[in-house]
């Protein structure tokens, strides 16, 4: 079976959905391997390197026209969905409760999709679960990147000019991509708290060295290891517990999300302006609405002497890494679903159940999630 | 004095061999020297006798030690425990009638008759129990009165016999038969678990036959010999309850223990078949100390612990015995990616010690020891064999091929995924229960001393 | 009473290093590591064989008429030698285990 | 005496030379402290900060026209200059040796000149060195710069989705600012290697955890814990010695510099044709010539997939912090200088001899330095 | 059996006072049970005698032992251990008579003789030495040789009149006083600092002579209390020779010391007086054991020694003990700005507990044990006091305020400022010598055994 | 020769007892912070004044008539009593050292 590898169209996203070292293996599997031009150049993966491993380089034309399998990491924008064929088979993050218009156009033309973000979090679909393997970065560069726009900086020091006191990170959402915040920040010197919805991650925070600010939530249960919609007193509870460290705060990180709903909003304008001056919120929700009501998408906001970003792009900015991490995710999840490189249609499999969205043109009515 | 050191050094592994030997040795002398300085008309058919005695008992002695498998061990202790009661019990029964009269001199013989046929008797009742000839512990009704009763008689008897100056063989025999059902009844009840803390009892008993010979003859090598064991027995035996986590008297008295498998009730589901087996910090610091290649599999309850300083030096403590140690990170051990890395990496474990799963698996054969500290999941084989568990078809660490496992958690509570582990079943598996930090503190300083 | 006394007074010494002796097993003994607890016994064990000192010393005294005392002597001797000499082989053999492979 | 604090008016600089906390002491010692409005805006230092303190706003204006002491971090400008009175103080770091034509201009005006730069590195005037508590800065925010620069993240990191290599940093010249950056990458997990000319600084790159490759020095020796030109054989040999490394570091942090010459010249544009795909150098003696040949001062340079910054903004960037410690500097200095809030002018004592650059109108031959 | 009991809990710090007294209740019950179980005749007179002998000394011996000033202890043990040498010796005198003949008895007696002068004149002379009376080491040419011939002269004398059976007392009263000689020949050339030593030695010799008296007289306390302070006496003098780092031959033969100060010769320049006082790790630990407040001076060498781990361990473990715990930070310790904090915020060390320079200086005069760990320049009073210094006006941490000053380091060598540290000689300040992670984790097993 | 010999099995009890006693006092010494070690020479020291008993029992045993006996007799009962109680006062005083701080 023929991979086209396709190049990201979405502005400021550096990755790319499979990377050599990847493809090489796709190739020993028996797939050939077709790379869109410059597709990894973002990520430090030149042609060359492609090459090197036995892919084609081609152009994005030819991979619409002869691939049977289309890969990339971001949906794909209209002008691609325009040239699907009937029978090829795309994989990617389609988000396709948010794009529902998408998946009409794929159902449309007769094309399969498989959606990477529709993954369950079930322990034997680790290796593919790619908004774990990505939140993971994420988690790490919002902190670089909140270490970069700060004026202070982390560790404490005492030294012949005066001692600088440690900055002060409080993260909300102790998830995947908040445990890591928190791990980076602690490893910086800095003094971390925390705090999330779900009780059970206050072990977690503790056992990475954060503070966990416990906001009693009520029996409000999480489910299948997610959040649900917080209640409007609980909000009110977690402001009041939160507060008095968010406003000696230096660098907030929001990770907070309740999936397929909007972000829950955490911090409020009025909050915002009595925040430190000078102090940074870096919002990783920004992309369902912000934790933060200041925040923007793609923006950095200064308002009330506080810095709001709001931003998704933390792994697509170590791209490499992020590549290669999404990459074989990839390459696991077709292991999975491929047997000596056909496709199983194994539908009674939880993983292909729930992750495979239009079948042969027909959009399926996939399980559990309301 | 032989004994002395010989035992002492018993109490070190390193010298506990020589200790053994210089023991033997000692031994030899003491008889030889024995029957060379006799002084006193002996007829010689008397000195074949004692040379035809030891030979076969020699000869015997060794058949049966050499050729015992290694588990039967505990069964041959007591067996040969059992011999030396009798034989105890015996000289006080021939004595006998040279004493007679002397009160105090035959309160020596006959406590020497009780206690060794005690320990004759006892013995031979635990050899039979962990031999499985005996499988289910008896329990006559009322048994702790009768038993006690059975033992204020005998005593009473006995201080009349020596009282009375009688000379009456017979009233010796009774005695001697007396003590002996004592013996029996005594044992039998008591599981099968509990047998080596008898034996150890059983064994002082025995000890302190030796020493009332010893008294009774004035001859200082069975006096010493005997109290040596006699008393260090005893600690024995407080140290092996201790180890065990129970009292003497609730070892003797209270124990209805049904054939000694302490079952994993704290806390888990009784789902699971099988039981699991404890140990001690110091069974595993030996353990360890005598590995080649020991392997360590970090998990949630190390992050939980804080424990990761400790693991980092009880790691180079290992290494610097020349033992071979790595780390086997499992890609989702702890609770976010590169969990375990982040925990180590602060404690500056060197990057080539970590381990990748793919890498490490094929290495657990040939590993003597894996170290599971608070993980679960991450070594649970389930994932591969049981295909309703949430966990099938996640690869794991596969710990289950190296020859030893010791699994530290704090209790037998399922991890992430909420399940049993049936690795801790394992015959190759002890669990060694307790916060991950304070257990590995524990083994850096036991291991220390080795 | 007196008996009891004087019984005391001659045998002082006697008491004296049973004290002395008892305090010596329990030194030794103090903190020994579980997996040494076995082969530990196993070696006490085979040092309480001294009995058979005893038993050789009824035999050198027992009247040469005597058979039955005679016979039991003589097993008595071969049961201690039995606990002597397999108490200490065995005790060797729990002790190979914890050799230092090479 | 009237202290009168400047805006900075070089681009990009964020810091303030006097913080609301150290004009409050220097109020307290008895000087009158005038700030320049907006001075420690970006610093996050605001007005009312500095009022509250008991310090007055006033314009640039109003300042030069009534301080007796005028204090600013960098150079003064020529339009500020033009401004000077006679008899009044200026203390700056003027950076005298490469800056001669300023100092005529002050003498001309009559006026007097410190320059902080000048600071002799002995151990009773540590905490009046702007340099080392500057630099110290630098280091750990050139490594955050990089991680945020680079296209990988620094630690090991062993996922479900395969196994991240912790980044590999090499740090050239192991001053102030090299080891704080050794510390500073070595805590996010990276493998850090450095080089030094001066053979004394192997242990203390090793007491932070780092790789020193050691290149023989043949004896050239360090002059006052500085250290000298290197000879081209020692150029040569240190190629040789580090160019293994260089090939394979994600990060290169260049921080050698000789006091009042170019900063040699490590890194030819040969060598980065050898390096990763994808790479990054943080060029912190740009300012001085530059370690790396491409590098360019304040410029980000790609060149054969090499991610080249030259850049000394390192500390501006963390301007809290490095205002702070600024300020505490030049307090301490202040308070060395002074006696019951009037100059003592005790030439004899070295500190005052070798900062006192311009003394009421002529320009001091001011020792060792040559 | 108290004795050993006693001397058992005097091995240990918490116990030592117990110990103590147990032994005194021993030793009164065994003088009482002396005299009341006496059989034979004894006149009144001697009963009053005795007494009056008993209470003398024992008021003399309570106001000497009160009175004396706590330095002048030492001096004080020597003189109790010469009279004990003396009542041995002067018993050897007086029974001599009764046992004339006997040859094994009397060999018993002339080696009580002998041993107890040796010690009771040897006592004085270390007494003698150490109140200062006598200063000087004295120093006969060919000491050796003359001492050796002495003791041999002796012996040999000795071994003749035990073996000839004489009954001259004349001999015995030339044997005595011989042995005096020789006993003021052997201790007279020996250093100050080595007096513990002797002390120690002549204390077991005296325990010797009490044996003797015990074998002579069938007196069990005697023997046993005897013979218990010969062994452990003899343990004790290695003992104290291995802390010193010096073997006994050296003690005894070797040493020409000078008055006994070890001075600071080990690479460091010759330039600053007094002498340096090494200690070491146990008398460390038991100096911090027993303190309320510690502050740690973490400086370069426990960056070099990578000794962060470490030294947080030892300050858990001393903050478990109920004892509070904190660093002080200088500003400029280590190599860059904030090294200190970057290494001990590795290990997870809580903020609070590093204080800074200005905040923590006034309180050290109310802290216990200042340890300083590697660092040097940072603790210099130079920098106060000399103003040719090239850290002059340098603020530095005031641990000199303190009541005792550890410092660890590898060798007399200076700091980064390449100066003299006139802190080590300080009265108040120990020198442990060695890499500080190396001494740090001996200081936490050490700490983790009281 | 055989004086010794003979000398030996009369009192084979108490050369048992000496070789124990021997073995408890290393024992027991063995490893104690250098710290302990004045206060443990101190405790020893007041110890080995078991030399009074000696010393009463010469005079208990003194013909009347032997002056000179009882004179030294009583100079070494003084002497004893001296060690034995100055001992232990000043082995007390110096463990006073040691106590806790409240
Ligand atoms: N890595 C990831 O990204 C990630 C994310 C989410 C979920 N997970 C899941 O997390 C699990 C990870 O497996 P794992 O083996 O590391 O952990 P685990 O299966 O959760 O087991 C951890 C074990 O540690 C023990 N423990 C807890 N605290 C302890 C302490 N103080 N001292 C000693 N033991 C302690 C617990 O037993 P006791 O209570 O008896 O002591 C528990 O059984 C997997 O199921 C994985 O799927 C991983
Ligand atoms: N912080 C800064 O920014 C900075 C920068 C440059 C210079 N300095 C200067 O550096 C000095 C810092 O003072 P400091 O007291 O921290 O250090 P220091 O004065 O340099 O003394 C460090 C001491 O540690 C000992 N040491 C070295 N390795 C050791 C080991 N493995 N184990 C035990 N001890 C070891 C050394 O003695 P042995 O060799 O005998 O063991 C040495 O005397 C000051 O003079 C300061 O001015 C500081
Ligand atoms: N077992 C598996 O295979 C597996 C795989 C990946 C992730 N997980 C688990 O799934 C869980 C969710 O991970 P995620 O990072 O994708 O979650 P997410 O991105 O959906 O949410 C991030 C965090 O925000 C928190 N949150 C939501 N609403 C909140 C509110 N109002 N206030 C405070 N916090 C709020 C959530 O509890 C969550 O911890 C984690 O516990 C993770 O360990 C499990
Ligand atoms: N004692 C004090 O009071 C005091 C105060 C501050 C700094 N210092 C010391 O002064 C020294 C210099 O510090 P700095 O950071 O200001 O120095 P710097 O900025 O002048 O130079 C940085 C480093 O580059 C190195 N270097 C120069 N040429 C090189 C070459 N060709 N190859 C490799 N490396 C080269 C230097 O050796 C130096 O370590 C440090 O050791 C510092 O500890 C001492």
């Amino acid at each position: 079976m023929i991979i086209g590898v396709l190049k990201e169209t979405q502005k400021g996203d550096n990755r790319v959905a499979i990377t050599p070292k990847i493809a090489k293996q796709l190739i020993e599997k028996g797939f050939d391997v077709r790379v869109e031009e410059d597709a990894g150049a973002n990520s430090s993966y030149k042609n060359s390197d492609y090459s090197k491993a036995g892919a084609s380089i081609r152009t994005k034309e030819d991979l619409f026209k002869n691939s049977d399998i289309l890969i990339k990491i971001n949906p794909f924008d209209n002008k691609e969905l325009e040239k699907l064929k009937k029978g090829q088979i795309v994989i990617a993050q389609l988000f396709h409760k948010s794009h529902p218009n998408d998946m009409k156009i794929i159902a449309e033309r007769g094309a399969t999709a498989y959606s990477m973000d529709a993954m369950p979090r079930i322990s034997r679909a680790q290796d593919m679960d790619v908004l774990s393997s990505q939140n993971n970065l994420a988690g790490y560069k919002a902190v670089i990147k909140g270490a970069y726009e700060m004026t202070k900086i982390f560790p404490l020091m005492m030294t012949a000019a005066g001692t600088i006191s440690p900055a002060r990170v409080l993260v909300y959402g102790v998830g995947v991509a908040g445990l890591q915040a928190i791990a980076t920040a602690k490893r910086l010197g800095a003094i971390v708290e925390a705090t999330d919805i779900r009780t059970e991650t206050k072990e977690q925070a503790e056992s990475l060295g954060a503070k966990f600010i416990l906001v009693d939530n009520n029996g409000e249960e999480s489910e299948g290891g997610y959040a649900k919609v917080a209640s409007e007193d609980y909000a009110r509870r977690q402001k009041e517990a939160v507060d008095k460290s968010l406003f000696k705060a230096d660098l907030v990180i929001t990770t907070a999300m309740v999936p397929g709903r909007r972000s829950p909003l955490l911090i409020t304008e009025e909050q915002v302006k009595q925040m430190q001056n000078g102090a940074v919120i870096i919002d990783l929700a920004a992309a369902q609405g912000g934790n933060c009501e200041l925040s923007v998408m793609n923006k950095t906001v200064v308002k009330h002497g506080v810095k709001i970003i709001g931003t998704t792009i933390a792994p697509e900015s170590v791209s490499t890494n992020a590549s290669d991490l999404y990459a074989k995710n990839t390459f696991n999840y077709l292991v999975h679903l491929t047997e000596g490189n056909q496709f199983k249609w194994d539908l009674e499999d939880q993983i292909t159940d729930e992750t495979l969205i239009v079948y042969n043109g027909t959009i399926r009515q996939n399980g559990k999630t309301s | 004095m032989t004994y002395i050191l010989g035992l002492k050094m018993l109490g070190k592994p390193e010298t506990a061999r020589k200790g053994n030997l210089i023991a033997a040795a000692g031994m030899t002398m003491a008889i030889l020297g024995t029957i060379f300085f006799y002084q006193g008309e002996v007829p010689s058919f008397i000195y074949i006798l004692i040379a035809t005695a030891i030979v076969i008992g020699t000869i015997l002695g060794w058949m049966i030690a050499k050729k015992v498998a290694m588990t039967k061990m505990p069964e041959l202790v007591s067996l040969f425990n059992g011999m030396g009661g009798a034989s105890a019990a015996l000289i006080g029964l021939i004595e006998f009638e040279h004493y007679t009269g002397k009160t105090m001199s035959i309160a020596t013989i006959v406590a020497g008759i009780i206690i060794g046929s005690i320990s004759f008797s006892g013995s031979m009742i635990a050899w039979a129990k962990l031999n499985g000839t005996l499988k289910k512990p008896l329990r006559l009704p009322k048994y702790n009165i009768l038993n006690n009763l059975i033992i204020i008689v005998l005593i009473l008897f006995a201080t009349f016999i020596a009282w009375s100056g009688t000379d009456s063989q017979l009233f010796l025999y009774v005695l001697f038969f007396g003590a002996l059902a004592y013996g029996v009844l005594f044992v039998l009840p008591i599981g099968g678990a509990d047998m080596p803390v008898v034996i150890s009892l059983l064994n002082s008993f025995t000890g302190l036959a030796a020493a009332l010979g010893g008294f009774l003859y004035g001859n200082m090598v069975m006096l010493t010999g005997g109290i040596l064991v006699g008393s260090a027995g005893t600690i024995l035996t407080f140290a092996m309850c201790d180890a065990m986590n129970r009292s003497l008297v609730n070892v003797i008295f209270g124990s209805f223990g049904s054939s000694g498998d302490v079952s994993a009730s704290d806390g888990a589901s009784e789902t699971m078949k099988g039981s699991i087996k404890k140990t001690t910090v110091s069974d595993a610091a030996i353990l360890m100390n005598y590995s080649q290649r020991i392997i360590i599999v970090p998990g949630y309850g190390l992050a939980v612990a804080q424990a990761q300083h400790a693991i980092h030096e009880l790691e180079q403590l290992l290494a610097s015995k020349g033992i071979e140690v790595k780390y086997a990170i499992h890609p989702v051990a702890g609770r976010m990616p590169g969990h375990m890395n982040v925990l180590l990496a602060e404690t500056n474990v060197d990057y080539d010690k970590l381990a990748e799963m793919e890498d490490v698996n094929p290495e657990f054969k040939n590993t003597d020891v894996v170290f599971v500290v608070g993980a679960n999941d991450v070594v649970n084989p389930a994932a591969h064999t049981n295909p309703s568990s949430p966990i099938f078809g996640m690869p794991i660490l596969e710990v289950e091929n190296a020859k030893n496992i010791i699994i530290n958690k704090r209790s037998m509570n399922p991890g992430y995924a909420g399940i049993e582990n049936e690795l801790f079943y394992n015959q190759k598996t002890s669990m060694l229960f307790g916060d991950a930090k304070s257990v590995i503190q524990s083994l850096i300083s036991e291991l220390k001393g080795m | 009473m007196t008996q009891l006394i004087e019984f005391i007074s001659d045998n002082i010494q006697m008491i004296y290093i049973v004290v002395l002796m008892i305090f010596v097993g329990v030194e030794i003994i103090g903190h020994v590591p579980a997996v040494l607890h076995t082969p530990l016994m196993s070696g006490a064990n085979a040092i309480h064989g001294v009995v058979i000192i005893g038993a050789i010393l009824v035999l050198l005294g027992v009247n040469p008429e005597n058979y039955l005392g005679q016979a039991l002597g003589f097993v008595a001797v071969l049961l201690g030698t039995l606990n002597v000499v397999g108490g200490f082989v065995v005790t060797d053999r729990m002790l190979e285990m914890f050799k230092k492979k090479k």
